[in-house]
């Protein structure tokens, strides 16, 4: 089994066809994404309504991919958008895949 | 106003909002606000496809023109109002114009809704100025973002989209569309669904929204007394200019109450979202509360029949 | 019981109970069971606040007292007989308690569907009596898990926000009000989504209904013998209460068997959500199992129209 | 096909396409989709029972075993069509044939919906018919895939409970049953929901479907120009047989088209859920995309008038 | 890029406002909750009905609060309540946040 | 606190059902799922649909469990089916549990 990171983000439903997109720009093989809600340091999100939705999205890529991500998202959304970002270390089968 | 408390819809709207105070964690589904959304705005284009179907295009033309000018000058005063007299950021500033420059599709709902009860006959075009309206005040929010806030990260080409096929844009057109080619005897089988349903449905959602306002109201403090007053004073400012509008372009009694309050609603669907990726650096707090949390209510309880009595006086004078 | 397996609402219930049986992997997606759910409640509510509009208030004082009453006593006979009977835990006796005093809605709407086809005339407030049943029983649930229970941990302000802020309580009066304050002709617009439409969607939700009880058959070894049978005999005793204190107050031979089914049903919304949180060291097996499994059912299909019978006979001795 | 382009069901559905293929990202929320396809399975079976319950059972045998004649004979045709001209793999081609045996409620929908607008009369126990025809193609698709295919992976049990249990097959009987029991009187007060609001939410349906299968024309250059064509004529030919299949048993012009429409349509919900359990090793993107992508999409639009003409021009020379 | 816990507790739904509560009034300066159904000891949770459903709850924090809310948590609700609480390590890009 | 491992699959809902048996089947105690949509090499999958809807499964066990529940998914699902298996480490409060 070979090691690869697991980077999740939390951020706003709205802008997760641009999220979507950077990530694939970036050289991520895939993604898995569900709905959320949630608190943080921008407030309440439950969930309840269009603006209001958050998305937990995850990407299995390699330590390069991973930071590549993190810092164009960060760049990009995290002064306007509700986001967080954090990274895990994964095992996988198949390491050709990720 | 006693008889707007007596609609239905806006009975339910109360609910939701006292519910929201008195215990903020009761909520309903997502489920429940996705479909009935969706459903609404599909309904609302139907309807006023159908209706257009009957009507001579000749007699839209001075009304459309007239709606067009609003959506374009309404985004420019709100825009200054927001920025020089309420001291706002540049694209906070243009993220709120565009907000008042555009319209809720549910307050237009209401306002058919009143009318109708009041026994008061509009003209059958009337959705297709609520369509004319929706669009330009968005364009203009993103160009004044651009312009004054120097905002360039979107592209052009994702910025049309954003304000063409935007969900509700898009649902609304359809929903004209297809109603327009059917015409009232084609659309006989949907009827009850997309027309008969609505009024009921409406109430139901509005249930919803009153909920979802009312959480907009723990941020009034956040926002401050300025944008308080705006979500009040800008909405009547907007429904004079669509009462001259109306009048002036000859739309009857009922058809200008429509504009005044077309003018004098704020977008919380398309604007909203169109804005958040347009102009990231504009708080959603500000133009979120203001527009759904002190506008929207304000219209459904106060603004409809208030404008309901202008659109008659100005009548009485100009007309 | 002939009778009512004729009624649409209840051979979707068997539907749904066979389904489940057959294959329990077969399910609806949430999104169903929630916006059915919220909108039964609802127009459960208006339909009654409609009705109320037109009926005098003091004709509803005596059958409103005889109610609380019953609300009150209930639960005590109920806690008493699973506790020294049953040789139940004094939480779980408390829960199960509970949950008999208080009742289920969607019973109550059976019931009302089968008067209609029947063509039996019931009081326009029976609705009032719902909503006066289903308090107090679950407040003196809580209180005897406390006072026998000793189960301290719960504030007495939480545990009256989940009473009397519980969704199904909160959207019952929301609907009763706003019903209310509509009467039949402010309530026109809406009447097809909330009176018309009601029995064809209480039926689709009596299909889940239906899976979803089934899923809690197969709990039905760990309640053990005494629970079915309680699930059985305790509506039936509660009904006889009902019966008598209907025509004690006055009520005719249709309110008489909405009350006795009101007494005879047991919660499985408010109850358990309530008892949960109230009462954590009960069981939940229990009391989902006994009221949704086992009560729910046996009302439907054979409850209601053995209490029909009781009031009919009980009204010609007594009334 | 003049006709199908004015029948609300078919703008909606050309709506849903053109909004996918104009802007892929649009998409509505999947609880419309769950509920939607729930609620028409539980209607097509109720509205079917219910016109059963005046039919003459008698009348159903000739058409019932020319039905499950077609649905016997359709798969192994389709199967050597997709094998032998096509040159796909053993479980791509007995996949395929299990679509195309088997059936499309939607398309079924369709079909008597324009029959309705053109006020051509069609037998009461259609429904019937749909239900038999959905069964025996995918069970032999599943016998195809294991003798052709050899995939021995999953067992009998496994792939009766798949057939017989699943989720469509499940809702149209209990709907069948539900209304055949209940009949026009006793389903009186269900009609509301279950029959008249029918087509609105069919059209409401078809917006989604339209979106969903305009994805799957991406794939059209991945499932290569056969399929494509298969997608096309492989309907008109199974609707040749139905039309004769038709006529032998004595149905109507209304009911041969019926039939017709039946042997042409392609399963999309019962066979892909089936066939991704039963053959794995089928690709899903082919047998999808082509039912999904190309026969749905062309039998509303062009094949149900197609039909509907073939039905005549034979009865004319046969009947 | 420096460490956090990732606590992730599963549970039912109809505890979710004080779970949410107890998370925030022991420090954690978030959460992210998605609905979710499983099985456990406690039997099949499908999450077609009100009692039924569970929720997947992630908070992002340092090791000491994770600690504090695990065993407050685990006092306060494992004895009666359907609850798994897991611990992950991950990191996190700003630390101040979390 | 005693390590454990957690698996997390990722694959299509319609065959949910036999991979949770396989999953109980091989000796997990429990485990948790939400719906997910998702993109990977067999194409996006948005949740739209019947057939295109994900599942996101996670299961806490001891290593040898989590061994015998990939190698059997792997074999049985692998080649067929939309399906990404990944393992991280996890730290559990209650060992006899999982
Ligand atoms: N400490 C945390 N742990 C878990 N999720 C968090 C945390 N902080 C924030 N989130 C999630 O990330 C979203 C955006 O965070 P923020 O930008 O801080 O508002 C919130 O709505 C939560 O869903
Ligand atoms: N071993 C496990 N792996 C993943 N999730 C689990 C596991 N055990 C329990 N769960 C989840 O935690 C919930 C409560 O667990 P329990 O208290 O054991 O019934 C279950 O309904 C599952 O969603
Ligand atoms: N690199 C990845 N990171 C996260 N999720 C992934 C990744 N690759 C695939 N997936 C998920 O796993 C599902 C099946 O993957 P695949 O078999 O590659 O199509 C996809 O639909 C995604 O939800
Ligand atoms: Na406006
Ligand atoms: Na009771
Ligand atoms: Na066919």
């Amino acid at each position: 089994m070979e090691k690869r990171k697991l980077v999740t983000i939390v951020t706003e439903e709205n802008i997760e066809h641009l999220v979507v997109a950077d990530i694939k720009r970036l050289g991520a093989h895939g993604y898995t994404s569900v709905s959320a809600s949630g608190e943080g340091s921008r407030g309440t999100r439950r969930g309840d309504w269009d603006l209001n939705k958050n998305v937990r999205i995850e990407v299995v890529c390699d330590e390069r991919t991973a930071h590549a991500i993190a810092e164009h998202l960060m760049k990009s959304y995290y002064r306007d958008y509700a986001m967080i970002i954090y990274f895990s270390d994964v095992e996988v089968l198949r390491p050709e895949k990720f | 106003m006693v008889e707007s408390l007596l609609d239905p819809v806006v009975l339910f709207f109360l609910a939701g909002l006292v519910a929201g105070v008195a215990k903020s964690d009761l909520r309903l589904p997502e489920s429940i606000y996705d479909i009935l959304s969706i459903y609404l705005l599909l309904a609302i284009g139907m309807k006023g496809g159908i209706e257009l179907h009957e009507s001579p295009i000749a007699h839209v033309i001075a009304p459309a023109l007239g709606t067009i000018s609003l959506g374009v000058t309404i985004p420019f005063i709100a825009y200054a109002i927001v920025r020089r007299l309420g001291k706002f950021s540049r694209p906070d500033a243009a993220a709120i114009a565009a907000h008042y420059g555009s319209v809720s599709a549910v307050t237009f709902a209401v306002v058919l809704s009143f009318l109708t009860q009041l026994g008061v006959a509009y003209e059958q075009f009337v959705t297709v100025l609520l369509v004319l309206l929706e669009i330009p005040a968005i364009g203009i929010g993103m160009f004044i973002a651009r312009w004054r806030a120097g905002t360039g990260t979107l592209r052009v080409r994702t910025m049309m989209h954003e304000v063409f096929l935007g969900k509700s844009m898009y649902l609304l057109v359809v929903g004209l569309v297809v109603g327009y080619v059917l015409g009232p005897h084609g659309a006989q089988p949907v009827k009850l669904v997309f027309v008969d349903v609505f009024r009921g449905a409406l109430a139901f959602f509005l249930l919803e929204m009153g909920l979802v306002a009312s959480n907009r109201l723990a941020d009034l403090k956040r926002v401050g007394p300025f944008l308080v007053a705006f979500g009040v004073l800008m909405p009547i400012l907007s429904a004079v200019f669509g009462c001259l509008i109306g009048i002036i372009t000859g739309l009857s009694v009922g058809g200008t109450t429509v504009l005044a309050t077309l003018a004098g609603s704020a977008s919380y669907i398309a604007a909203p979202a169109a804005m958040r990726v347009a102009v990231p650096q504009a708080n959603p707090t500000y133009y979120i509360t203001v527009s759904l949390g002190i506008t929207f209510p304000f219209n459904l309880i106060v603004g409809i029949p208030l404008y309901y009595r202008l659109a008659l006086v100005l009548h009485g004078i100009l007309g």
